[in-house]
């Protein structure tokens, strides 16, 4: 090859690089074998403690379920996971479908009008809604209305310093106010009045951005039965492992209104000459590579992957499984609850409220119950003092469909002996 | 052929697959929930059984080029092969079944992987710390760009502009300006090399940051990036390096040695995780020591071989994303690293320019090579010469893909007309580059005797050339409410359940 | 497109693999193994990098149709969708890091799971006790005459005679005859019954057994089983039953009810196992108490609790297979089981025997359908009534190919001519039955208005309708020595090394 | 579809059952939803001790050996897992080809003209050869010469009985002998002397069936180079997991000569009209579908995906790489051999014998020390009395590529503690 270039080595083809740049290899230790490094991997790996799915009960965002085995066969396809975007639409329309169901999927559980194609998560997803509020209204403050997730209003307030938008607390939606923001159920679990808080969103001329738990719409009111603008959310629950917090998927959809300022990727029908149907990425125009510094977003590479795993999640589901996954996880969370609230000293924090299958207990010396809990092999309900210091000693306690009786059982012995 | 839509397919008789049952006494939603606040009536998901399933998505596997089955030479996004390997260590139960708010205890292993890898990646480009939150390339640009500010406005300094050349990246501008700085573009000279003169004349006290990357997307590198940088840092700014080119170099030079203050790094590209149809990735984040109070919170850190993760960082920009970065992606990077070692990364750079500037030798009498070589890991041509035929660079693409080529990016960067810009990597045999270069010779025949076919190109695809403009009519009519076809989603036909 | 062979890939630049190096003082092979008992020269294996291969594998896979992509309607093949979740339990490390040497106590689970299974499987086919041990159908077959000539032997008998209708599977005769067996053949009759009187006349006391399978391979029940039974049992041999049709009945009837003494199980029909492109699959063996003694050694053995392999075995036919088995496919098989549960085996059933008789309904007016139904699991068609066109069996079998479906079985049962035996299986949807039947009817049209093309079906796959008289011809003349082209094989053109 | 087919219910479809024998469902237990399946199926697995690769001392014809990744990545492919025996070539080029490739590996490995396309296993393998050399010479005993694998020799008697072959255990072949059958290196991992054996098969006019190690032919002459007529052997070594005993495949290769005895499938070269190569079921006349019970086995599924992963195996090594893994399994063996017969009252139980990776040692007190190794995560060597009456005290062991030098040192101090 050297000679075909018509060059004597390869130093030939780096005389560009100035000489006092050059450097002499890497300061790393040489290649190993795939055993060698496999075995590397593994020793890493096994100095983490994995608890088992059925005896953990913290969530806070991330959560055990049921993961069909049909959705890592999906998306281990090297097909897909070994394609780039789909620049080429004719050569990737096993990408572009996939994703263009994933986004009816998520128009279908969210009512709302349209999804983009993914983003990185959930925290993201919140902070690029609010953007879009920003430019859609031209104000520049959002309002977050109660619980939102801690690392989501941390992600959005350096969003918006970028863009100068300010991030308020609670109170009152006013002329400034781009977007109220609320999460349901709440980062602790609660319900929200979801209706109520939209309603007065609009009533002030904002937009309401409703941060929703997917799963949960299988029972819940969806953004769009409440008119809500922009639904956004952390789709991890739909067939992705926890995987210490990531690669998940943000996912994000909203009314017809909004569509052009939404950001990233979307898929739409095409045509050819023969008038067969196909997909290509549609709306480019609000993109980075064709609108540079004036693009909705810089989002280029997203989730497309996990996209996927969620669409394989949802379409094995269907929308009667998916209920009774929300359904089972309800029923259980309640059960445990009860068992909970009559160990001694346990206590409902907001006893008044109303959860689905994640909720907050006032549980004395926390942090010696869960270590004791840890010991057992459980791993018990999440502090959430961590984040609010007028929540300290209250811990949230998830269940799902993979928590079964017995597990609850397990855990309840655990905490009474 | 192609497949039918999900939701096409369905069929209201498929049960819904079996799952655990309420083997609890809890109550049922309706009995607790007011029924304003539950849903009125099922989402539209389709029902379809687990065979149909597989099936669909076999099909629609199909129906995707890959690099698993094809050469993938596109331009910029360093599509190399993707080692098993990888994928068996970001599945182990040790990693992908850790909940991000374990106690630290519980989760060494993992931070211990984390740590190696930063240590691992500032060795690759020399600097001080790297983050590993951003969840990919653009992420981390922005990321790097908050801190810059967060570096100015901790001395006073109020710097709004960041300079940009012509042929960087959309993700460029487009960070830069969601980081709340205005943006102005310095032009490329006839070289393809950066202009100094117009660089000089957009330095100014505003200016922030210049961002580049170093080979440029013309796959050139910059001769005077020395000279450069301290241009930009005699006038207090700093320089951002865009690392989506950072496989032309590794193990032969370094963005840090080079000037430059942050480094983001795409691991999709060059440290091999899978891009997955358009992610996830990963873009972690590198600093020199100026820059390090103002990473992202939480840093890694290790101390007697104990592993925590620090919050304590008054001067942080804060979060970036949730958690701790796309760690499944960390996981397969770092394994990557291992598996190859300095030697093998740097071996894997040399072959990576070697290939290009082999293949470039191959097509350079067929297509306008509007810049000298020796290239470094890639090269734009342009279609330019096949004008008087009416041939574009679009119609070059397309007649590749009824070639079993995916195509080289197109259009891309802005400064060449007619761009094809073509990055072959190390980890495709010199046979496959032969093939394509036979497969360029023979589109440029076509171009020159057939014109006319090649627009009609992709002819044995399961769809032809799509209509993109007729697409973006109907999209528009549907957003203006002038049709209720809703095309950028399936919606049933009659009331939305399936 | 087809692809080249690995060996024409090879390149001789490829370096070897990374591979551990040996880190300990041992001597080399040439130190201390004599000269002569050393390989002369390195086996000419191909020499191709891990992004080759798996891209040559690849582009094999995308040759191929499979169940995960198409319809495949095989008769007597019972090709059912293979359930993922079957592949990540024998995947399982405690499943797939077991060596067989290891001591009972470290291996409780897995021989649980056996014994387990054992269970489940006499449960379905109303039998005593189950081995595992045999590869696949054919061994089990053998397996089983094997243990039929002992016990006929324990009680000095000299049956040399096995009895197999004419409608059997040529591993039904081929069995018996390695089992050392005289084979004589039973006839059908008209209603595609074995033929009582036939039997009658062939029975004697020198008859072992009579093979059946019920269903037997026309998809017909034998209406008459339990008068063959007793006409087969009178003469003091032994009915055997070729369980490749259970599918028809799980949960519906039971060989052992029926009065089979030996029944062999396609685990990779029945129970999903996946067929790997022509095994592995597993093929145990049940029997009623008689024959119990003589079962392959080891058995499993449960006793409070406490799992054991039993090799005390006096009059064991002995082993019929190294260690226990092709235990991951047990493992497959048992989580098949478990998730579906009585209720769903049942259910399984009943669903084949109606898609069956379904598209045997869809397709009766355009092919001959030698006997009346109903069927059960399958059915036989014949192409007889396109004779007059010139059009066989074969074409209408490599046409379907080209509507992107598998081929039913063709030529067999060799009772009725120019068979089409079509299996659907119940994991396939209705729409894909009826666009089945959509494709044999557009196929018998074409019979009817432009035979000639068929006869150049398939023409949209990888290659065209192979000519095997010529490929054997070839084969031939090599094996005569009358030409060097090793057809059998890939060999260097020069010395054998690559 | 009942309407269709014109009947009311499934009922009138099984008319043909006598009402006797129709069942009321199974006696088993109603299905569970995956994720309980899949517990269950994981405290079963829970329920067996899997030792480490590098502390697996212990073989017998089943061996821990570094499986490349790419390995189960290929055999995973649904496009090659689910496909049925390639009945229909033009739908099955990928199997086909797959398999013409292994048998062309395995030709080129064993050095002798054909292969066929996998059987079960290696035990079956040598009563299949042993087979064709009863059905080739007339002859009706077979020599079972040294040790070959007890367990093969069960199956090679299993296999005589039922077609009146006699077994005889060593001796000198004769005019009745149709073959002598060696094991290359030994059950004990012995050399033994192939050419000698093979020379004096065939003055007696019997044929040579070599049973090999795939590994050790990357070092040992290949049964092409002295002569034997029939290679047969176990494949599991060649990327295969353990596995409790199977799947594995059973490799058979023989000379042209004998090509026509072979059992089950074999692939070939064939073209289509327009002259371009495919590959094809080849010599269908031996097989029991067209030759029924006159055909030279019954084989009908054989082990095809296995074969594929053995090809796979290959080809990822190449004979570079293949030669390194079988020389530093020699090594470390050889190393550990010596420290091994330095240890109080240990020593080889055949000193005179060369070996290659797999050696017999006498240990005092041998079942306790193999327990207190077993405690400490260690699978220690195969008590090979067990079979042999006079080699009881006799334990074999195993190095290969996956015993680093670290898990010698640890197996040695385990045993000096
Ligand atoms: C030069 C360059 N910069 C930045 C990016 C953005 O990276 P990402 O797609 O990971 O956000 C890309 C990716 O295509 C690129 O090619
Ligand atoms: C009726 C019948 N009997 C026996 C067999 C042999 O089973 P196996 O292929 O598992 O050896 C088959 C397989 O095709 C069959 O269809």
């Amino acid at each position: 090859m050297l000679e075909k270039i018509g060059v004597e080595s390869i130093d030939d083809l780096l005389v560009d690089i100035p000489q006092s740049l050059r450097l002499d290899g890497l300061q790393l230790p040489n290649g190993l074998s795939e055993l060698e490094t496999m075995a590397q991997v593994a020793v890493l790996a096994s100095r983490n403690k994995v608890y088992p799915d059925r005896l953990t009960f913290r969530g806070g965002g991330i959560y055990r379920r049921f993961i069909p085995a049909a959705v890592a066969a999906v998306t281990s396809k090297p097909e897909f996971y070994t394609a780039y975007t789909p620049y080429q639409a004719e050569a990737s329309q096993g990408t572009l479908q996939a994703i263009f169901e994933y986004q009816s999927l998520i128009a279908e559980l969210t009512g709302l009008d349209v999804s983009n194609a993914s983003l990185y998560d959930g925290a993201t997803a919140v902070a690029e809604a609010a953007m879009m509020a920003f430019v859609h209204t031209g104000r520049n403050e959002v309002i977050v209305s109660g619980y939102l997730h801690p690392e989501y209003v941390q992600v959005l307030r350096a969003f918006g310093e970028g863009r100068g938008i300010k991030v308020r607390k609670g109170g009152e939606p006013n002329k400034k106010t781009a977007a109220v923001i609320f999460q349901q159920p709440d980062f602790l679990g609660l319900l929200v009045d979801a209706r109520a808080l939209t309603a007065s969103a609009h009533a002030a001329g904002a937009l309401a951005i409703a941060c929703v738990d997917p799963i949960s719409l299988a029972l819940l009111a969806p953004p769009g039965e409440y008119d809500a603008d922009i639904a956004v959310g952390e789709g991890q629950q739909l067939g992705l492992a926890p995987s210490f917090g990531g690669p998940h998927v943000g996912f994000i959809a909203c009314k017809k209104e909004l569509v052009r300022k939404l950001p990233g990727r979307l898929v739409g029908i095409a045509h050819d000459a023969q008038g067969r149907r196909g997909f290509v990425l549609a709306l480019a125009a609000r993109e980075q590579h064709i609108r540079r510094e004036k693009a909705t977003s810089n989002i280029c590479t997203n989730h497309s992957l996990c996209a996927l795993g969620a669409a394989v999640y949802l379409t094995y589901m269907g929308p009667y499984g998916l209920r009774q996954v929300a359904e089972v996880s309800f029923r259980r969370a309640h059960a445990l609850a009860e068992r909970l609230k009559s160990l001694p000293g346990w206590e409902m924090a907001f006893p008044e409220r109303q959860f689905v299958n994640e909720f907050p207990m006032r549980v004395p010396k926390a942090p010696a119950v869960l270590r004791k809990l840890s010991r057992k092999g459980i791993l018990g309900g999440l502090e959430v003092g961590r984040w609010f210091r007028e929540l300290k000693g209250v811990v949230t306690f998830t269940c799902t469909e993979v928590n079964d009786a017995r597990a609850l059982e397990e855990l309840v012995e655990a905490l009474s002996a | 052929m192609t497949e039918p839509l999900s939701f096409e397919l369905s069929r209201p008789a498929v049960d819904p697959p079996r799952l655990p049952e309420p083997d609890v006494s809890g109550p049922a939603p309706a009995e607790v929930i007011p029924h304003e606040a539950l849903r009125s009536r099922p989402p539209g998901l389709p029902r379809l059984s687990e065979p149909e399933i597989m099936r669909h998505y076999s099909r629609l596997a199909s129906l995707n080029y890959s690099i698993s089955e094809n050469f993938y030479p596109l331009g910029s996004c360093t599509m190399k092969y993707n080692p098993v390997a990888n994928e068996l260590a970001a599945s182990l139960p040790g990693f992908a079944g850790l909940h991000p708010y374990q106690e630290e205890d519980s989760v060494q292993g993992a931070l211990e992987l984390m740590w190696r890898l930063e240590r691992a990646l500032c060795a690759v480009v020399g600097v001080e710390r790297v983050t590993l939150q951003p969840a990919a390339g653009a992420h981390g640009e922005w990321t790097a760009l908050r801190m810059i500010a967060a570096f100015h406005g901790s001395r006073g300094e109020n710097r709004t502009e960041v300079l940009v050349p012509d042929s960087a990246h959309g993700t460029n501008p487009a960070s830069a300006a969601l980081s709340g700085f205005h943006v102005l573009e310095v032009k490329s000279g006839a070289d393809g090399r950066i202009s100094l003169a117009d660089l000089e004349s957009k330095l100014s006290p505003k200016t922030a940051a210049l961002m580049l990357t170093n080979p440029n997307t013309l796959g050139l590198f910059e001769r005077e990036i020395l000279d450069i940088a301290e241009m930009v840092h005699a006038t207090g700014a700093m320089l951002y390096y865009d690392g989506a080119n950072l496989n032309a170099f590794m193990g032969i030079c370094r963005p840090g040695d080079m000037g430059f203050d942050a480094v983001h790094m795409n691991l999709h590209k060059t440290f091999t995780t899978p891009h997955g149809g358009g992610g996830p990735g990963a873009g972690p984040v590198g600093v020199k020591a100026e820059l390090v109070p103002f990473l992202p919170s939480p840093t890694v850190e290790r101390q007697n071989g104990h592993l925590t993760l620090d919050y304590k960082r008054p001067q942080s920009i804060g979060r970036v994303r949730s958690f701790y970065g796309n760690f499944g992606m960390l996981v397969r990077a770092y394994t990557y690293i291992l598996a190859m070692g300095g030697d093998g990364l740097t071996q894997a750079s040399q072959d990576a320019v070697l290939s290009a500037n082999y293949l470039r030798k191959l097509v350079e009498d067929d297509l306008e090579m509007p810049h000298e070589g020796p290239c470094m890991h890639e090269f734009v041509a342009s279609a330019q010469n096949l004008h008087e035929n009416g041939v574009r660079a679009l119609d070059v693409a397309k007649a590749l893909l009824d070639k079993e080529f995916y195509a080289p990016t197109v259009y891309f960067p802005l400064v060449v007309p007619e761009a094809i810009m073509v990055e072959p990597t190390e980890t495709e045999s010199k046979a496959t580059l032969d093939s394509f270069a036979s497969a360029i010779k023979e589109i440029v025949a076509r171009a020159r005797t057939d014109p006319q076919s090649l627009h009609a190109e992709p002819t044995n695809l399961p769809v032809g050339r799509l209509d993109e403009v007729a697409a973006a009519r109907r999209i528009n009519a549907y957003l203006q409410g002038a049709s209720d076809d809703p095309v950028l989603r399936w919606k049933a036909a009659s009331d939305g359940a399936s």
